[in-house]
């Protein structure tokens, strides 16, 4: 909601220190070296964090779940192979062509279920799946667009002040989802957002309200189309070999939800954070072999979080903010130089202590705090878990007016 | 003339396995508001489980129905009680079922491998023989897929339409309260649905389990065709499900024969794109309906 | 369910994600890697085996990925055998350098961006010595690309978009020339003219994938640096052959009924199917349904258990192999080791179908091309590597290679023609590569 | 019926099916008039409220708000031009905190005079209605009562010139009722018009300059309440036809 | 004997009911009266089980309804004809009646039972196999009636049957409720329409606010000021 300040010194000083402190590490890897699989991590989840902010905007804020993300994805890949792969364009002009075809993508699929058919939840959701899948078949059937064969990348020119292909990526990446999160934050404290959360739990009181539903819908679905496809033309770079399968294929939708949700839909943090968290798991697990059991854990975090997590990660943090914040720092600290991990694997170990102070029962670190005293009924975790039933008196109403 | 009845006799057989792939996932979102993306799984299990008592046994493939049958019957029994329990929403089911996918997918990876896993010819004549009409010929398997999937749809209309049991479960999908204040107890009817779109599931493996070579990720391309009939087909409506699978069945089959093969999926969806713009509660009516949206 | 109790749920999931995650973590690092390779494969070791040469030093370790789970997860089984197999023997032989030889593979999950990611990984965390290509064109595309950015030298075993490989030091081992869309139908086609009743008119049935679309379609004009638009389509034409019908279906079709009336209603002399996997056992049913087989036919890709399963169908089939587990192959340098122990190892797997063939092969000549340059520049060194492949014969499972720069690494085209002929394949072309006593059957 | 009336009806037509649920009402609202409107039970009330916000599209009719025509609107619209209502079963925005719900509000609504600043704004009506205290307690925290209110003070806050209130005192016990009842005689004093749909009748008395009378979708009495609750027509339609 | 004895019931935290209690003989008809909101419909649906109660008793003769599942209250003898009808539109006439009777108790006597309602409701038979929804308002309403009355309840709770008919159709289905009790079944019925249903029924309870303000018999009720004040504030 709108504060008086769009960003208050502490958020605005926030992002800065982030923001420099990211910028400086691919100087900082090239004089010390470390890993440069460092950057590309890092690229990944910028990357990860841009698709899952792109697409909770669209679905966390507005409401309507979307399935279809990897129409945006993949239409923006495709734009910059087909571009850059077959005709040679320089990198950099492509990624607005990509923008564009993802905003393209979007209004033409808002039109249609936003104006000419009010479709529910779940229907809105199946929609854009076949939607994806389709853009996906035609592209595999149409020679002009690819026709099957797959589109090898080759080397795409860009600025060489960019530097070598990591750091460009990680660059570009990091500009994307730098966007993307300020995009998410802006939204979220200004009057489109405000608009968009009303949509969210209630459209008709929303409209009834004031708030002009089919144009912020149709501006927010169009706002998430075109960061996810500048997003996908970047990825294209770091694929390197596009299929159709690839592009539009379900690893895409499923990952931004799974982020998103496990990260909190309703505040911008959310997907950064999930996007963060997920990768950081996956990169450490699925590489190892590990794939099935990684991919039947984050299976079960998604139902752990749809059950019992209605604000995500985020709605949680933000009530308890200090211990777990504390408890990553000391554990990544200690896992680097005590432990001997690499600097991701440190990221991981004290991404799950944090997790297990964030989500400790309020009675135990209260005893902790005030010795054996736990007697006061757990706060907060009620909230965290959000209400069951919240909408069942409008659910109500709604049918005795249509039943009338 | 005798090319355009082969292409409907076969895209009528292909129709036949759509809709008893489909009426499962149909009856549970229509009756049960639990859209279960694991009935897939349920599938696929189903179909190792044919595997394994064909070749490690030596069941004929076709029998090992009695054992599928009632092991999806459980799944969805099981899956049921769990939606039940945490009272989760219709959106909810479709996220939930859709990680016990993923969860199942990765397990079955576990337990039969990657590897191509098919049925040797000598025991599943069933794949590449036909049946005979004059000169058309359609498929055996697919056949019993479309006898199967008869026998399943109609039966379901059958015991919704014009038995106690089925009225108990219309009126509750109307009119809950009312439903309940006449004692229709509906967690037990609840049950019945959900095992009965389980053991269709059970019954899609074992064709499957004889159609395909199997592998833990072979399900998938199923997913966008069959979601298509059954959002065509009007939720809960098992002649709705038929209807549905026989216009993509005819679509599909048509394509393949009169135009590039490669498109006979891309219209599929092309098709359900547009029914679902101009029609989106599908082409069919729902057999049951709220009674207030 | 109260508050607290929704917590604690939360907080077992995550910290058990978080667990795996940690030891995972551990996993990753190379030494712990091998552990569980090791765990895997099957104990098979002979303790009276002489260790001749037991390898000393620091290991040398060779980092790749496959795509253990997802799609392509079938076929990229036999390469993880295949290479365990390797590097177990040549640590039981001395090592490379006389140092022990680890091998971490990462599991990419069939995706050609995560196994570029993963690529990165190896090089420049893991710190691997050397990689070995992935499996699959997609992947192995996209892998390529990064082991470029290191100046890798790159082997590799089944990528099929011969004209988009030109890194300087990416060594193939599907060995089938760099104009593979012309070189490849011309050999069958020829063998196809050999017999009798040489086939006069032929149908295409090609699946919308990169590598078989590639083959039977060719490129547009000005891609890479092929001499020949080409492909089977335009090479048949050229040879005389009449295409009656030209199909093409997606991956993951299943349904092959309409395509299989289509190839019965023109009935040509040879059907073409630029398939993979099980397309053609698939096809076939749907042929046999019809009462219809083909006189002759062609397959591109099939998966070998498969084809041979369905029994009479496949009776006469062709393909195109680099490796088959019978002579004269056995006879090349070390292809015995490779059947017998693939073999062993394929059987313990639990594996359907145990032989070696094409895709162990690939992968064992890629080994025995990365191992040959170790050890001819005797260093680890890229450039240095890469200039020795360059400059010499490569003695492979596969036969001879002879890696030419002005052809972006790819040589002659080393293929033969198998056909199925009692239930088994044999060799049949070009005669002096066909298996003792078989040549290319007609029509029976 | 004043020469200019704020909002101004006529022959408002609704039919479901076969079913006239209001049938040819003409209703006119003055600048701070209040009014209330009334009818036993499937009158057309609510009905009426959603064609007139714009919730149902109307087969026939018109409507002027201010003099500008607000039929087949979409309801932002007529939001926008000053009309607001409540609902009857409270519907707030349920992740929201209480006081983002009226800062919704604050956002959007009439277009002007857009506040300067709504958190300001919010935090007034919030006061105004008595929910500061509750400010940042989520909805279903608060009780039923409580949530009629957030009701009043979201639709205040899209600051309005005709305020439809759709049974926002029922249920009340009489010390909130009296509560109510002043709140909106405060609210008709900013110089907002109102009809309030309620049926406890000493309250719309106690409300009421003008009445409004629907039975079976059609107007059957307007007026002076005092004289409406005693017409004939009325007295029937409430306790019978023949009347004791 | 149908008896509720301080009954109160909540939505969340407002009571919308307060220590109501009344009694209904078999084969009576019983008025409970009282405006818009008052709590009757709520009443009535906290008698029949669908929502819960915070303190207080229903008992049909010996058996405590709340003791009973939501889906077994039928069985001891007490159907609903709701407000607003609420038929399950999409289904025949046939199939709602059917319907009424699904009780184990009502399934047993099931021919008889419809054959009864068949000629009380002739018009019923005429539509039995058109849908529900299809009916007019009076036709509705008469269904909802026969549903009510193939649970073979001992007593029907009977909500705003004339809502939204017609003066004339409302006098028919009054006549219809009054032959009900020659079943021997006892009517609770929710009304509005005062001068109307006391026509009909003996006795009266009026409902204001959650809360009994007034009982008695016909004769009472209908002088009462109290019920001009309930309804027109006069």
């Amino acid at each position: 909601m709108t504060r008086r300040q769009l960003f208050p010194p502490r958020v605005a000083l926030g992002f800065l220190a982030v923001v420099a402190v990211l910028l400086t590490i691919p100087t900082l890897q090239q004089r010390v070296g470390f890993p440069l699989y460092n950057l590309i991590f890092l690229y990944l989840v910028f990357f990860w964090i841009t698709q899952a902010t792109s697409w909770n905007i669209l679905s966390g804020y507005s409401g309507y779940f979307s399935f279809g993300q990897a129409a945006f994805y993949g239409g923006g890949m495709y734009t910059t192979a087909i571009l850059g792969g077959r005709h040679g364009w320089e990198l950099l002009p492509t990624l607005p062509v990509a923008a564009v075809v993802g905003g393209t993508i979007a209004a033409l699929t808002g039109l249609l279920v936003f104006r000419l058919r009010k479709l529910s939840g779940e229907i809105f959701a199946l929609f854009t799946l076949a939607v994806a899948l389709g853009i996906g078949a035609l592209v595999n059937n149409w020679g002009v667009l690819d026709g099957g064969r797959g589109i090898p990348m080759g080397r795409l020119d860009y600025p060489a002040w960019l530097g070598d292909t990591t750091q460009m990526l990680y660059y570009l990446g990091l500009l994307l989802a730098l966007v993307a999160v300020l995009v998410a934050y802006v939204i979220q404290h200004s009057r489109f957002g405000a608009g968009l959360f009303a949509i969210r739990d209630d459209e008709k009181v929303a409209e009834a309200l004031g708030v002009p539903t089919f144009r912020y819908k149709m501006l927010v679905f169009i706002l998430s189309g075109m960061l996810a496809a500048t997003s996908g033309g970047l990825h294209a770079m770091q694929v390197g070999f596009i299929s159709p399968d690839g592009a539009f294929g379900l690893r895409i939708p499923v990952f931004v939800i799974l982020m998103s949700v496990v990260g909190g839909r309703r505040h911008w943090f959310g997907p950064l954070l999930g996007a963060v968290l997920i990768h950081t798991v996956t990169d450490r697990m699925a590489g190892a072999g590990y794939a099935e059991a990684n991919q039947i854990v984050l299976a079960a975090v998604l139902i752990a979080a749809t059950l019992f997590l209605r604000q995500g990660i985020s709605g949680r943090l933000v009530e308890r903010p200090v211990p777990p914040t504390v408890t990553f720092v000391v554990a990544f600290l200690l896992a680097f130089t005590v432990g001997g991990q690499t600097a991701i694997g440190s990221a991981a170990v004290a991404i799950g202590a944090a997790l297990v102070v964030l989500f400790l029962p309020d009675r135990w670190l209260r005893s902790w705090r005030r010795g054996t005293d736990g007697d006061g009924p757990p706060a907060g975790a009620d909230d965290a878990a959000g209400p069951a039933g919240d909408d069942e008196e409008p659910e109500l109403d709604r049918a005795q007016e249509a039943g009338r | 003339m005798l090319i355009l009845l082969q292409t409907l006799a076969t895209g009528i057989v292909l129709a036949g396995l759509y809709s008893l792939f489909a009426i499962g996932l149909s009856l549970g979102w229509g009756l049960l508001h639990t859209i279960n993306f694991a009935h897939f799984s349920f599938v696929l299990l189903a179909a190792y489980v044919t595997y394994e008592l064909s070749t490690a046994a030596g069941w004929d493939p076709v029998v090992t129905m009695v054992v599928t049958a009632p092991i999806g019957a459980l799944l969805g029994l099981g899956l049921q009680l769990f939606v039940t329990t945490f009272k989760i929403d219709v959106f909810g089911t479709l996220i939930v079922t859709f990680g016990l996918f993923l969860i199942f997918e990765a397990a079955m990876a576990m337990r039969w491998t990657a590897d191509l896993l098919r049925l040797p010819s000598e025991i599943n004549p069933y794949f590449t023989s036909a049946v005979r009409i004059g000169p058309i010929r359609v498929s055996m398997l697919l056949t019993i897929a479309t006898a199967l999937a008869v026998l399943a749809c109609v039966g379901v209309w059958w015991l919704l339409k014009h038995t106690r049991t089925g009225r108990g479960i219309r009126a509750f999908v109307q009119e809950p309260e009312m439903a309940a204040a006449f004692g229709v107890n509906y967690p037990q009817l609840s049950l019945v649905i959900a095992g009965i779109a389980g053991a269709t599931a059970g019954l899609t493996g074992t064709i499957l389990g004889m159609y395909l070579s199997l592998t833990p990720t072979v399900v998938e391309v199923w997913i966008a065709v069959v979601f298509a009939v059954v959002l065509l087909g009007g939720l809960a409506n098992p002649i709705g499900v038929m209807g549905a699978a026989f216009v993509i069945g005819m679509v599909e089959s048509f394509t393949r024969q009169f135009a590039d093969p490669a498109m006979a999926r891309l219209m599929a969806l092309v098709v359900l794109i547009i029914v679902l713009v101009f029609r989106p509660e599908g082409l069919f009516k729902r057999l049951v309906q709220e009674a207030r949206e | 369910m109260t508050a607290a109790r929704r917590a604690g749920w939360v907080a077992m999931a995550l910290v058990s994600a978080m667990v795996l995650a940690a030891c995972a973590g551990d996993d990753a690092e190379p030494a712990a890697a091998e552990d569980g390779e090791v765990a895997e494969a099957p104990a098979a070791e002979d303790p009276a085996e002489d260790a001749a040469d037991e390898p000393e030093g620091e290991p040398i370790v060779i980092g790749g990925t496959l795509a253990l789970t997802g799609p392509f997860a079938a076929t990229a089984q036999i390469h993880e055998i295949a290479a365990e197999q390797y590097v177990e023997m040549l640590n039981e032989n001395g090592g490379l350098l006389g140092r022990p030889v680890e091998w971490t593979v990462l599991d990419d999950e069939s995706q050609a961006d995560l196994s570029a990611s993963l690529y990165e990984r190896l090089i420049t965390q893991d710190g691997v010595d050397l990689v070995m290509g992935p499996y699959g064109t997609g992947a192995i595309t996209a892998a390529m690309q990064v082991a470029e950015r290191y100046g890798y030298v790159f082997p590799h075993h089944t990528a099929s978009l011969t004209y988009a490989y030109t890194y300087d030091k990416h060594f193939p081992t599907w060995f089938v020339g760099l104009n593979t869309h012309h070189t490849t139908p011309r050999k069958v086609f020829e063998a196809y003219q050999t017999l009798d009743d040489a086939p006069q008119s032929v149908t295409f049935v090609t699946n919308r994938f990169p590598g078989t679309d590639f083959l039977v379609y060719g490129v547009d004009q000005g891609e890479g640096a092929l001499r020949e638009g080409g492909g089977a389509l335009r090479v048949a034409e050229e040879m005389g052959l009449e295409v009656l019908e030209d199909l093409s279906f997606d991956l993951g079709t299943t349904d092959f009924s309409g395509i299989a009336q289509r190839v019965a209603a023109v009935d040509a002399d040879l059907l073409f199917v630029g398939g993979l996997g099980v397309d053609g056992p698939n096809l076939l049913a749907a042929l046999e349904q019809l009462d219809y087989k083909p006189r002759h036919q062609f397959h591109q890709w099939p998966a070998p258990g498969p084809m041979l399963q369905v029994g009479d169908l496949a009776d006469g089939a062709t393909s195109v192999t680099i490796f088959e587990p019978f002579e004269p192959y056995l006879s090349n340098p070390g292809a015995q080791e490779l059947y017998q122990r693939f073999t062993a190892a394929a059987e313990a797997a639990g594996m359907s179908y145990t032989a070696p063939e094409t895709q162990a092969g690939a992968s064992w000549a890629a080994w025995q091309v990365l191992t040959a340059g170790v050890e001819g520049c005797q260093c680890l060194d890229h450039d240095e590597i890469a200039a020795w492949l360059l400059d010499n014969t490569i003695q492979t499972v596969q036969g001879e290679f002879n890696y030419r720069a002005d052809e972006q690494n790819y040589g002659d085209d080393i293929q033969t023609v198998k056909q199925i002929q009692d239930g088994n394949w044999y060799v049949v072309w070009p005669p002096d590569h066909a298996s003792e006593g078989r040549d290319m059957q007609g029509a029976g | 019926m004043s020469e200019h009336p704020l909002l101004r009806c006529r022959g408002i037509t609704k039919a479901f099916g076969g079913l006239r649920a209001v049938d040819g009402v003409d209703l006119d609202l003055g600048e701070g008039e209040v009014r209330g409107l009334v009818g036993p039970n499937g009158s057309g009330k609510s009905t009426l409220i959603n064609v007139l916000s714009g919730h149902l599209p109307l087969d026939a009719g018109e409507i002027a708000l201010g003099g500008v025509p607000a039929a087949h609107l979409q309801p932002h619209r007529v939001a926008a031009l000053g009309l607001a209502r409540t609902y009857q079963i409270p519907r707030p925005f349920a992740s929201l905190t209480v006081r983002e719900n009226v800062r919704v509000a604050a956002h959007f609504g009439a277009h002007e005079p857009r506040p300067a600043d709504v958190v300001e704004e919010a935090d007034r009506w919030l006061a105004f209605v008595g929910l500061a205290a509750v400010g940042d307690e989520l909805p279903d925290t608060i009780t039923l009562h409580q949530r009629k209110l957030l009701e009043l003070a979201r639709a205040l806050a899209t600051r309005p010139r005709v305020l439809f209130l759709d049974e926002v005192l029922a249920g009340l016990n009489p010390r909130e009722l009296a509560d109510g009842i002043a709140l909106v005689h405060r609210i008709r004093d900013l110089g907002v018009s109102i009809v309030v749909v309620e049926h406890i009748m000493r309250v719309i008395l106690d409300l009421c300059e003008h009445l409004t009378v629907l039975n079976f979708g059609k107007v059957i009495a307007q007026g002076d309440p005092q004289e409406c609750l005693r017409d004939d027509a009325v007295v029937t339609a409430y306790l019978g036809a023949d009347d004791a | 004997m149908l008896e509720v004895r301080g009954l109160h019931a909540a939505y969340g935290e407002a009571e919308v009911l307060r220590d109501v209690s009344l009694t209904v003989p078999e084969g009576r008809i019983v008025a409970l009266l009282g405006p818009n909101g008052a709590g009757k419909t709520t009443l009535v649906k906290a008698i029949a089980r669908l929502i819960p109660i915070t303190a207080g008793q229903v008992s049909v003769g010996e058996v405590d309804l709340q003791r009973l599942p939501r889906h077994r209250v039928v069985e001891a003898g007490v159907a609903i004809v709701p407000e607003g009808r609420r038929l399950f539109t999409q289904m025949t006439v046939e199939e709602n009646l059917l319907l009424g009777a699904y009780s184990h108790t009502a399934r047993a006597s099931l021919k008889e039972t419809l054959a009864l309602v068949y000629a009380r409701f002739p018009r019923l038979e005429e539509r039995a196999n058109q849908r529900a929804g299809t009916l007019s308002g009076g036709e509705q309403q008469m269904l909802a009636l026969g549903r009510g009355l193939m649970a073979t309840p001992r007593f029907l709770l009977m909500d705003e049957p004339s809502l939204g008919l017609s003066p004339l159709l409302t006098a028919q289905m009054f006549a219809l409720i009054e032959g009900v009790t020659e079943l021997g079944v006892g009517v609770l019925l929710v009304e509005q329409n005062v001068a109307r249903t006391l026509e009909i029924a003996g006795y009266g309870y009026v409902l204001e606010q959650g809360r009994i303000v007034q009982e008695g018999d016909r004769e009472a009720l209908l002088g009462s000021e109290r019920i001009r004040e309930a309804y027109l504030a006069l």
